[in-house]
């Protein structure tokens, strides 16, 4: 069993225990401690298939920038285990016998579907930033471009959200 | 004298007009000038009557078809608006507007008590219905005598309801046309099937000697024919009121008297007779309708005359005995006397008219009063309509020589040659015929006056325009039956045989008489005997000196006497087979309506409403909820996806 | 290794994501669930896009780029949704001091 | 790609314009100038004219369905302008930022009515849907506002987590590992399981934004919850918009394999005809009764996907001009009213005629009675739906919901019309004559289109 | 002449519409009401002149002045194409015969909001114009749904207190049924061939009688069409909107309703049914017949109960539209001729028993049955011109409805005699009901509400005679209109028996 394997089951149970964990835990704290280990295996899977790029990204925007944010937002409202009463209990038995048939579905699916067991090739760097780089830049910079849009807009929602309002003006 | 036929249109054209004039101008014209219109009109197309009645009755006639206009054109089926004369049609012409002349010119005296507009109205109705009897006659195919047929119908209808605020009188009326409706159903089917059999009603095309389809038609008892001539006699069954439809013409007397003697005595109940003598070949064609019609003839003879014995309401016993009387002339139809019914038609139509204005005389005389048990002794005040009277009791009793003798016996007869026991029947019908007359007759105008003291003083003869036709009318029916005396009693003395020969020619084997001399002579004699005896008997029984001796009456009676009072309950029953189940039924309907039918379409809505309500609860405003639906929609989508091949 | 690992992995995540957003009640807590499908997504673009190397030869090796590319521009969606989520959420609960999503029953029927 | 750069750019301009802007009443103006540019500017490429020539590698790809569609969009959304203007300012602060957000929704409507590759699909629907999770809690001291918002958002990013995961299997199955649409187009062979599976997802995913059911759960509370100037916006442009990308994307990448998952469309179509009218006839909100008919309308919008032919294409441009005009009309007289329960209409017939008659024809043309471009539109979905030659009953079933519908629209016009009207003087309604003009003119846009819907649809073969 | 400028059947649809636009702009009553009346005798006038030009006999004159067609949906091959056959020359002259006639009666009645309530008569009388000049089946769906707007509206604001349920019952009904025809139409139209370069299929009716189904196919289309068209006629057991809106509506929406609109069920019938879907006519027939005569039965029996008059002429009418639709079925001459000849005569004579119950009811202020009685004591003349057209309804020789009555039973039993014979069985109950309501209603002594003397305005008199005088000519000499529509039958009829073999 080489290496690479090896690597592969340790990273894949890190990360399905410690979504199991996101899913379950009380705190909300700890949900996203948890989740920022989700994040660092998923960014080792992502070296593991060198794409280098991808997973520094993850860990800086994801690990980084938005689960600080999470922090941040609970902190502020500093809700604690006891904030959150059970939901009714045979809810939450449907919403995982929900899950895991469609679970079950795809697997079942899969299993027979065609190019499943395709091996996965490594070497030639794409995952390398200068190509990345090269071909975000070259083929998609009008997708690039647009996104700013996105960006934009969502700044405007945070000052249309965010801003406190003074009254007497409405 | 052919181009009278140009004019023949006139003859129902001039009593449609005196309706309008009279009709519209009900308030405007005096009651005299109404009265003269209206008798006027009727006299000038009796002339015209006569007119053809002596064209008709040339050497050589041919029947004539004279054809107006396309009434119903459908390219394969025309029912044009034709009159067909023949000696049939010229006869019941001389009938028709005869005896309404007459009946005319007695009801502007009858009628004078009314007020301006009912006169005018109540001569309008007589003038309508003597243009639509007209029509009936003239028709020249099965639609225009439907025509015809209905009019009366209508015109008996508002006649009867004359007096429309009386209630009793206006569901008398609306009995009559309902019943007759009903036999205007059986006469319309018969006209469908004869048009989807023959593709044509007009008598031309169906009877006529040389091409007539009917005539060509061989085969005898084909289904098709016995259909069509059954539901034909159920038309004659509900217009001539025979059994199981007489029950509205003894309720009809409710209308005025001249009206009961013209439209439900002389002409309108008698069209059934004309019908079926009009289609006699159809009639020859099919054995078993010809059976049917003698039996229910005679039952309804008979039974009419039991009734008729013990009623007390004068113009009631008449009805019953016109039912009667008409059940004589079905049973000549029947056994294929087509003469003979057509004969009784006539003399029926004198001494029956005769009785009825009687009748009228003497309701007048006695302010309204009907029941004979309250008369008697009459005879002293009323001279003339004592005389006329009795003479129109021997004519109807059928005895010699008077009208009714001759018609009876030409019935009687054949009814003999076609079967004995028919004879035998009849016969007795008739002895109960004399007896209930007579009787009739004893306790009105004999024996001692039973009524109140200032009806007495009030009792006096009726004035000539009452008396006049009185008397016209008894002549008629004590010489009238000349016209048609038996071969054997006067070498071709048979002048109405003669004359209408030609209509009956083709049904000539079944009307054949195959008696012999002696025979006839012999029944003849037995009858008169018989019915004299009968008759002396019930004027010696109710020829009453003391009124105490009247109750014998009026008591309650018991068992078959009481069912007999009672008209065998017939109405009552009949009540309880078809009026109450209709309503019934139709409360059942409507009770359905409401809730099976509306109620299905009233369930969609509300099931709508319902499914509504229960649906939006899956908007449960649960965030968790809605991802959890989609999951599981997004789940059945997969399933079925993936794994549905 | 085989794609189909990888695939059975994320869908794993995908599903665990899901169920998160079905169970809890807290909707920080849903939203990280749903931030956790989207990485199980990129998660499995990256393995096809390894997956398609092989076709990538015939098309220059810029189709294997392509999913990778497609992650990137996740995250920068991902990221954009956060910040206006998280926003959101804030607002909500500085009105009704509260972030449970069982409170949100106002609209309903 | 001149809409698109325009819209962008206006959107930044009234961005700015929050800054510079004194007055309230200035940013509509703006943006009534801008949203005249975008249509000019639309319709000049549609003629051909090319403002900016950018190379986009065929990620979009601008056909005339596209630009004509966006030309239906741009003009809607005029009128939307026009007629809710001032209502716009009513809602809070920052009208020229609400205005700016509403310029990114077009961006991300002409994206998403033009995209090539399902990359740009993503971006276009993401680009339309997060500024709407803003204009739906824009009025923020307002609880269900607030709610509403979080709602859209939670749900809208969880349909977007499903849409991704649907990219991806699709991606993975697409043996050119490419994700240009047309590429996806593998001929009729057997739909391989993992494009199925991608194909299913992508289904949900795009349901959720058309708001079919059983993925419409959103639809009725955010409608209902968000200010009503941004539910008209949304219920209208928005959403057919998205039946446009998801026709589009679904006729190029999987259109000749139609007969393999048109089952799936089958049953969402019958469930949302169903739930969205059933559900609508009981409603007393008339804001919560048009959340249900638009689902209702989105099942006949539906048929079009069902049918999949070039009729359904012409007959998804007439119900989205027919759809949206009769809509943003009747938001409109909505929003006038002060009580928005099915009672407040009482008697409107006698207060406010024109109002009232111009509501009667923006509800006969959702019922679709002929006349009016609504009854065009059905017709068009029909004919198309019957002419795919599968499932009648699915037409039978779609004739009697249309049926049904009659039902709850007709209750509002009963109300204006023979019910007596509220006594108190409150209730009073009054309007300018320039927004009854403006009602009048809808109306007649309406009848015009009824008559003679050849006037739209031809342009689709100029 | 005017044929050469603009054909028959435009002036028929567009006068209407256009005064009707026109009338919602007049404010004061009286001119609103001068107006419409005016128009509706142009109307009038117009389709008296096309008359003059229904004779098929120079046909390409006949032809020019009474078919045009122009440009529409070229795409989807559908045309503007309206045209007059002998079946609509008959029917667009009832219609232009009823309007003047009912607006004149209820000249004097007071509607608040006249022009409102006038302007959507007119629109009513050109939808319906339109419905029977449509020679394109999407041309007629149009105005099939535009003529039901207007008379929701009518009965729904100046009905009775019940008004909003009945008419929101009778819509939804009537609706969808026409939705489901529609369905129905598109099927047939894309079986239909290419008439046009534009379109690859037709809507014209030409196109829709070119095309010979598959039999499977038309014995599921036949329900599409029949169901809208039984609903709206209507035939038992479709007919339970109609009671409940008749009694609501107004009286001059009811003349309407009753003498109008109900025809363009029988109409379409004939036009849109029979020819198109032969074979599978040929298949439902009996249980179509079946239906229509036990509804006969069903709705007089249920008319002997009503003590409502205007429930009491509802279901009178329902009887005689049963009558009408079993003739249809029967295909045959008697029985399509018939119908024909009792469309007009239905629509006169239902028209003058409303104008008459309007009266009493405007005057006595009760329509009770059991209220009323003994009018014909006080007024004679209302008592006659009502027995007169009572006698008409049961279909009294020389009265028109006779003909037409006789005509279709003749081919109900041509079709199947016990069949005819069960049906004929109304012609009993049908006496047994009218004479009822003539007895109760005039006849007896007078009750509390019939005391005072009802007095006919001149007007009334007028019209009253005028539609008599039409009920004895029709019923005397009714050739004219035979010859009419005789082409119309023909054809059907070829239609069908070609499709038999």
């Amino acid at each position: 069993m080489p290496a690479t394997h090896l690597l592969f089951w340790f990273l894949s149970i890190l990360a399905v225990v410690a979504a199991i964990g996101v899913v379950s835990s009380k705190n909300p704290v700890y949900s996203v401690l948890w989740l920022i280990i989700v994040f660092f295996s998923i960014s080792g899977h992502y070296i593991l298939m060198n794409a280098q790029f991808l997973a520094i990204v993850n860990i800086i925007v994801y690990a980084g920038a938005i689960m600080v944010l999470f922090l941040f937002v609970i902190m502020l409202m500093n809700l604690n285990a006891a904030a959150e009463p059970p939901k009714h209990v045979y809810l939450k038995i449907i919403g995982v016998i929900a899950g895991s048939c469609l679970m079950i579905v795809f697997v079942a699916a899969f299993s027979q579907a065609s190019n499943s067991h395709t091996l996965l090739r490594n070497g030639t760097g794409v995952g390398l930033i200068k190509n990345l780089g090269k071909t975000l830049f070259s083929q998609y910079v009008v997708p690039f471009e647009i996104s700013s849009v996105l960006f934009l807009s969502a700044m405007i929602g945070a000052v249309v959200i965010g801003k406190k309002e003074n009254p007497e003006t409405v | 004298m052919q181009r009278i036929f140009d004019l023949v249109y006139w003859i129902p054209m001039l009593p449609f007009i005196g309706f309008l004039i009279n009709g519209l101008g009900r308030k405007a014209i005096s009651k005299t000038l109404i009265g003269l219109i209206g008798s006027g009109v009727i006299f000038i197309s009796f002339c015209l009557s006569v007119l053809v009645f002596i064209t008709t009755s040339k050497e050589g006639f041919s029947p004539q078809n004279i054809n107006y206009f396309p009434f119903i054109n459908l390219g394969k089926i025309i029912i044009p608006f034709e009159f067909h004369v023949d000696q049939l049609t010229s006869l019941f012409l001389l009938i028709v507007t005869g005896v309404s002349f007459l009946i005319h010119v007695y009801s502007a005296s009858y009628m004078k008590d009314e007020t301006q507009s009912g006169y005018g109205r109540y001569f309008s109705y007589l003038n309508l219905f003597v243009f639509s009897m007209l029509l009936l006659v003239l028709g020249g195919n099965y639609v225009i005598m439907f025509i015809g047929w209905e009019g009366v119908g209508l015109c008996s209808y508002l006649l009867i309801g004359f007096w429309f605020k009386n209630n009793d009188y206006n569901n008398a009326a609306k009995k009559a046309f309902i019943m007759n409706r009903i036999g205007d159903f059986g006469f319309l089917l018969g006209i469908f099937w004869m048009l989807s059999a023959f593709g044509t009603a007009s008598y031309q095309n169906l009877f006529n000697s040389q091409d007539g389809i009917i005539t060509s038609i061989s085969a005898i008892n084909s289904p098709v024919i016995v259909g069509i001539t059954l539901l034909l006699f159920v038309g004659a069954i509900g217009k001539s009121a025979q059994i199981p439809l007489y029950t509205w013409l003894p309720d009809a007397m409710a209308g005025p008297t001249p009206v009961s003697a013209l439209i439900h005595a002389a002409t309108m109940v008698t069209a059934g007779i004309y019908m079926i003598a009009r289609s006699n070949i159809m009639y020859s064609l099919a054995p078993t309708s010809m059976v049917v019609v003698a039996s229910i003839g005679l039952a309804t003879a008979i039974f009419a005359a039991v009734i008729a014995l013990k009623q007390n309401d004068i113009k009631k016993v008449l009805a019953y005995s016109t039912v009667s009387q008409l059940g004589y002339m079905f049973l000549g139809l029947g056994v294929g006397a087509y003469t003979g019914a057509v004969f009784h038609v006539m003399t029926h139509a004198f001494f029956k008219a005769l009785l009825f204005l009687g009748a009228g005389s003497v309701i007048h005389a006695m302010g309204g009063e009907q029941d004979i048990t309250k008369m008697g002794g009459l005879g002293k005040k009323m001279r003339i309509t004592y005389i006329t009277f009795f003479i129109a009791c021997l004519a109807i009793a059928g005895i010699p020589p008077f009208a009714g003798f001759f018609s009876k016996d030409e019935i009687l007869a054949a009814a003999f040659a076609n079967n004995p026991i028919l004879y035998y029947i009849g016969l007795a019908g008739a002895l109960l015929t004399a007896f209930y007359m007579f009787r009739l007759l004893a306790l009105t105008f004999t024996g001692k006056f039973r009524g109140t003291e200032d009806q007495l003083h009030h009792v006096h003869e009726s004035p000539a325009a009452i008396t006049i036709p009185l008397i016209i009318l008894a002549v008629l029916s004590a010489i009238g039956g000349f016209v048609g005396i038996p071969e054997i009693l006067m070498k071709n003395g048979h002048a109405l045989g003669d004359f209408l020969a030609p209509v009956f020619a083709h049904s000539g084997p079944v009307t054949a008489h195959n008696l012999s001399g002696q025979t006839e002579i012999i029944l003849m004699t037995t009858s008169v005997i018989l019915i004299l005896i009968v008759s002396i008997w019930a004027w010696r029984k109710y020829k009453i000196e003391e009124p105490a001796a009247i109750v014998s009456e009026t008591r309650e009676t018991t068992g078959f006497a009481k069912a007999i009072k009672n008209k065998f309950y017939v109405d009552e029953l009949y009540n309880a087979l078809f009026v109450k189940p209709l309503q019934v039924i139709s409360n059942l309907l409507r009770k359905i309506d409401k809730s099976a039918i509306d109620g299905i379409v009233n369930g969609a809505g509300k099931s709508v409403n319902y499914g509504s309500r229960q649906i939006r609860l899956l908007q449960s405003g649960q965030v968790g909820t809605y991802i959890l639906l989609m999951v599981i929609g997004m789940l059945i989508l997969l399933i079925i996806q993936l794994f549905s091949k | 290794m085989e794609i189909s690992w990888y695939i059975y992995l994320s869908l794993a995540l995908f599903c665990i994501g899901i169920i998160g957003a079905l169970t809890r009640r807290n909707s920080i807590i849903v939203f990280m669930c749903i931030e956790l499908m989207l990485n199980s997504v990129n998660l499995l673009l990256v393995a096809f896009s390894k997956m398609h190397l092989q076709g990538a030869n015939m098309f220059g090796g810029a189709q294997a780029t392509d999913a990778q590319i497609f992650v990137f521009f996740i995250m920068i969606v991902a990221a954009a949704e956060v910040s206006v989520g998280l926003a959101i959420i804030v607002m909500l609960y500085r009105n009704i001091r509260s972030v449970d999503i069982n409170f949100l029953n106002r609209l309903k029927n | 790609m001149n809409a698109i750069i325009v819209s962008a750019l206006w959107g930044v301009v009234m961005m700015f314009g929050g800054v510079f802007f004194k007055k309230r009443t200035t940013p509509k103006y703006w943006a009534i100038a801008g949203i005249i540019i975008l249509l000019v500017a639309n319709i000049l490429e549609f003629f051909g004219t090319h403002l900016f020539n950018v190379d986009t590698r065929d990620m979009l790809h601008f056909d005339n369905f596209s630009l004509h569609f966006n030309t239906v969009a741009f003009s809607c959304t005029l009128l939307f302008f026009l007629l809710n203007g001032r209502d716009v300012e009513k809602v809070g602060q920052h009208v020229s930022e609400y205005f700016s957000l509403i310029f990114f929704v077009l961006c991300g409507v002409s994206i998403s009515s033009s995209f090539n590759t399902l990359l740009m699909l993503f971006l276009g629907i993401e680009i339309m849907s997060i500024p709407l999770y803003i204009l739906t809690g824009s009025d923020k001291r307002n609880l269900k506002s607030n709610e509403a918002s979080l709602k859209y958002f939670l749900m809208g990013a969880f349909s977007t987590g499903i849409m991704l995961m649907g990219i991806a299997l699709i991606y993975g199955g697409n043996s050119l590992g490419s994700f240009y649409i047309n590429t996806i187009n593998l001929g009729s062979g057997e739909l391989p399981v993992m494009i199925a599976a991608g194909l299913v997802l992508l289904i949900v995913a795009m349901s959720f934004k058309v708001s079919a059911a059983p993925f419409h759960f959103w639809t009725p509370d955010v409608y209902d919850g968000a200010p009503t100037v941004f539910t008209s916006f949304m219920a209208t442009i928005v959403k057919i918009a998205g039946f446009i990308a998801f026709i589009r994307l679904f006729q190029s990448s999987f259109g000749v394999m139609h007969q393999q998952w048109q089952i799936l469309i089958v049953i969402i179509t019958a469930a949302t005809l169903l739930i969205g009218n059933l559900t609508a006839v009981f409603q007393q909100s008339v804001k919560r009764m048009l959340a249900y008919s638009s689902i209702a309308q989105a099942g006949f919008m539906m048929l079009a996907l069902f049918a999949l032919n070039d009729t359904a294409k012409e007959g998804l441009i007439l119900y989205a001009a027919a759809y949206s005009l009769a809509s943003i009309g009747l938001f409109a007289v909505l929003i006038k009213m002060n009580d928005y329960t099915i009672e407040g209409f009482n008697g409107l017939g006698r207060q406010q005629p024109v109002m009232a008659f111009t509501a009667t024809v923006f509800l006969l043309s959702l019922t679709g009675i002929p006349l009016t471009a609504g009854f065009t539109a059905k017709f068009y979905m029909l004919l198309a739906a019957v002419k795919n030659g599968h499932q009648f009953w699915l037409v039978i079933l779609a004739v009697i919901c249309a049926a049904i519908s009659a039902y709850y629209y007709f209750k509002v016009i009963q109300a204006m019309y023979f019910k007596e009207p509220a006594t108190d003087i409150n209730n009073q309604v009054n309007v300018s004559p320039a927004f009854k003009f403006l009602l009048i003119i809808t109306a007649a846009l309406i009848i015009i289109l009824g008559v003679v819907p050849g006037l739209l649809i031809d342009w689709l073969y100029y | 002449m005017l044929g050469t400028y603009y054909t028959f059947p435009e002036l028929l649809l567009w006068i209407p519409f256009v005064t009707g636009l026109i009338t919602f702009f007049i404010k004061k009553s009286t001119s609103v009401k001068a107006w419409a009346l005016f128009s509706s005798l142009a109307t009038l006038v117009v389709s008296v002149i096309s008359l003059f030009y229904s004779d098929t006999a120079h046909h390409t004159e006949y032809f020019l002045y009474n078919n045009v067609s122009y440009f529409w949906l070229q795409y989807i091959g559908s045309s503007f194409s309206v045209g007059l056959d002998g079946m609509g020359h008959l029917l667009t002259f009832l219609t232009a015969f009823s309007f003047p006639l009912i607006f004149a009666v209820t000249y004097k009645t007071e509607y608040k909001n006249s022009n409102a309530f006038y302007g959507l008569m007119l629109l009513m009388q050109a939808g319906f114009m339109g419905v029977f000049v449509a020679m394109d089946a999407l041309v007629f769906y149009f105005f099939w749904e535009l003529a039901l707007i207007p008379a929701y509206f009518l009965c729904s604001k100046w009905g009775g207190e019940k008004r909003i349920q009945a008419t929101f019952k009778f819509f939804i009904y009537t609706f969808t049924g026409s939705l489901l025809m529609l369905t129905g139409i598109i099927y047939v139209y894309l079986q239909t061939p290419a008439l046009t370069a534009t379109a690859d299929h037709s809507f014209s009716l030409r196109a829709f009688y070119s095309i010979a189904l598959e039999p499977s196919q038309q014995n599921w289309l036949f329900w599409l069409f029949f169901l809208a068209f039984a609903i709206k006629m209507p035939i038992f057991p479709f007919h339970t909107w109609q009671p409940d809106t008749y009694e609501q509506a107004p009286y001059s929406t009811v003349m309407v309703l009753s003498g109008v609109m109900v025809k363009m069920g029988v109409f379409a019938m004939i036009r849109w049914l029979l020819p198109v879907l032969p074979s599978a006519v040929a298949k439902f027939d009996h249980l179509v017949v079946a239906l229509c005569v036990i509804g006969i039965i069903y709705a007089s029996c249920i008319a002997l109960l009503q003590n409502d008059l205007k429930r009491f002429v509802a279901w009178s009418s329902i009887a005689h539209i049963g009558l009408m639709g079993a003739a249809i079925f029967s295909q045959t001459v008697s029985g399509l001729q018939g119908v024909m000849v009792e469309m007009l005569n239905h629509g006169i004579n239902i028209i003058a028993l409303w104008i008459v119950v309007d009266i009493i009811d405007k005057k006595t202020g009760t329509r009770k049955i059991s209220e009323l009685g003994g009018l014909a004591l006080k007024s004679p003349a209302l008592a006659i011109f009502f027995v007169i057209i009572a006698l008409a309804n049961i279909a009294l020789p020389l009265t028109n409805a006779f003909v037409s009555e006789f005509m279709m039973f003749n081919g109900v039993f041509q079709f199947g005699k016990w069949l005819g014979a069960f049906a004929c069985i109304g012609i009993i109950l049908s006496a047994v009901y009218m004479l009822n309501v003539v007895q109760k209603v005039f006849f007896g002594n007078t009750s509390a509400f019939t005391q005072n003397a009802i007095v006919l305005s001149a007007g009334q008199k007028v019209i009253l005679s005028v539609i008599v005088v039409s009920i004895l000519i029709l019923g005397i000499y009714p050739q004219p209109v035979f010859q009419l529509t005789h082409d119309t039958v023909a054809d059907i009829l070829q239609r069908l028996a070609m499709a038999g073999k």
